[in-house]
């Protein structure tokens, strides 16, 4: 099981802030792969990994990233702070 | 080193005399404070989303960076979140240095780092609809002069 | 536009505050500060000397050109003389901006053409003496970025 | 009739802060020939024209300008302000 987040426009398209998922995708874009064949919302959220971030228990990281290990991936848009 | 995600407002002034009166040895202060901006009356909201936990993280991971590469006798950040009116401050950032070349270069590389590492997100609420604001292209290259 | 030369401290955070408050539309507000340098509690003094008239001449005619140069919403420049003691604030600038880099280019701008082009002297005074402040061939040399 | 200011170091040496000054002098140089001639005083403040800066009329200028028409010259070490 891993907690899996989401914010932004990336959380208002699918719908909820966060879920819990059963997976054994081994990477952050296999998970992606998996959560876009559950239904039209997370396909139209991750439709361009260009403007999406990824972080891996609260580090920025990559869609190549392995997940082993991990507990918590976040998914949202280029940040915008300051 | 004081680090503040916090949601309440906070009062520029009184936070530089603090931060001011904190550091010995610095001859340079330099401040910045983000201001919702307020167009021609037109008083637009901001509502800043976060990501609790690493919000904290990435400020703390970007402002060690900057004391240990500036050399800074101390540094400051706070950073709001929840819904803003236009004119108020959004956050701020402080640095204290012997030499004011210092205090510019790591203020303004917590602003460039804070703006697109630190997990914030802003949407702008106007008259007509709300919208996400959108990651310039030009802050992500801002990052390279680093 | 305010531009103050005096001998009174003057409040940073009042200053900050005053400032901010004054400027409509403006999303960033750089400060920089420069304080008497306390080193390890060998509480020095400085003695500023300045030429009245062309002091305030020289920051006017500093300042203007960098509202103009970076379209600033407003700036401010306080600057002391006669005697300061240790931890005391010499000087401050502010600018206002829509974005954060006209800011910081404006503050920087400012502190160094004040540095090398207003009329002012500094005298360090400490426990065996007085000296006058030598200028640095680096600060001539920052104005050529401008 | 020029008045003439010396600031910082160039005061002290000279002893003075500003001092009435007869003089035809056609340029700034000129004027600092006549004032070294004067006294000792002068000639020991500018003794290193590279170490000084002059102001007419509170315009900051240089050694070979004229003096035609100015009222005031300002003599005085390179400025140290911030």
């Amino acid at each position: 099981m891993i907690d899996v987040l989401y914010f932004a426009w990336v959380r208002e398209r699918i719908g909820l802030p966060r879920e819990k998922v059963q997976t054994d995708a081994p990477t952050v874009a296999a998970l992606i792969t998996e959560l876009c064949a559950r239904e039209e919302r997370y396909a139209a959220a991750f439709a361009d990994l260009a403007s999406l971030r990824v972080a891996l228990d609260q580090e920025l990281s990559s869609f190549d990233a392995p997940l082993a290990g991990v507990r918590e991936v976040a998914f949202f848009p280029p940040m915008t702070g300051g | 080193m004081r680090l503040s995600v916090q949601a309440e407002p906070f009062d520029l002034g009184a936070e530089a005399n603090a931060f001011a009166a904190g550091v010995t040895g610095a001859g340079a202060v330099v401040t910045f404070t983000g201001i919702v901006r307020d167009n021609a009356g037109t008083l637009s909201a901001m509502e800043i989303e976060h990501y609790p936990g690493m919000t904290e993280r990435a400020i703390a991971a970007i402002t060690e960076q900057a004391i240990a590469r500036w050399s800074l006798a101390d540094a400051l950040v706070i950073h709001r979140y929840g819904r803003l009116a236009g004119g108020e401050p959004i956050m701020m950032v402080a640095t204290a240095a012997s030499h004011r070349a210092d205090a510019f270069d790591a203020a303004e590389f917590l602003m460039d780092y804070l703006k697109s590492r630190a997990p914030f997100w802003k949407k702008e609420i106007g008259a007509d609809g709300a919208e996400w604001v959108a990651a310039k292209d030009t802050d992500e290259a801002a990052l390279t002069r680093w």
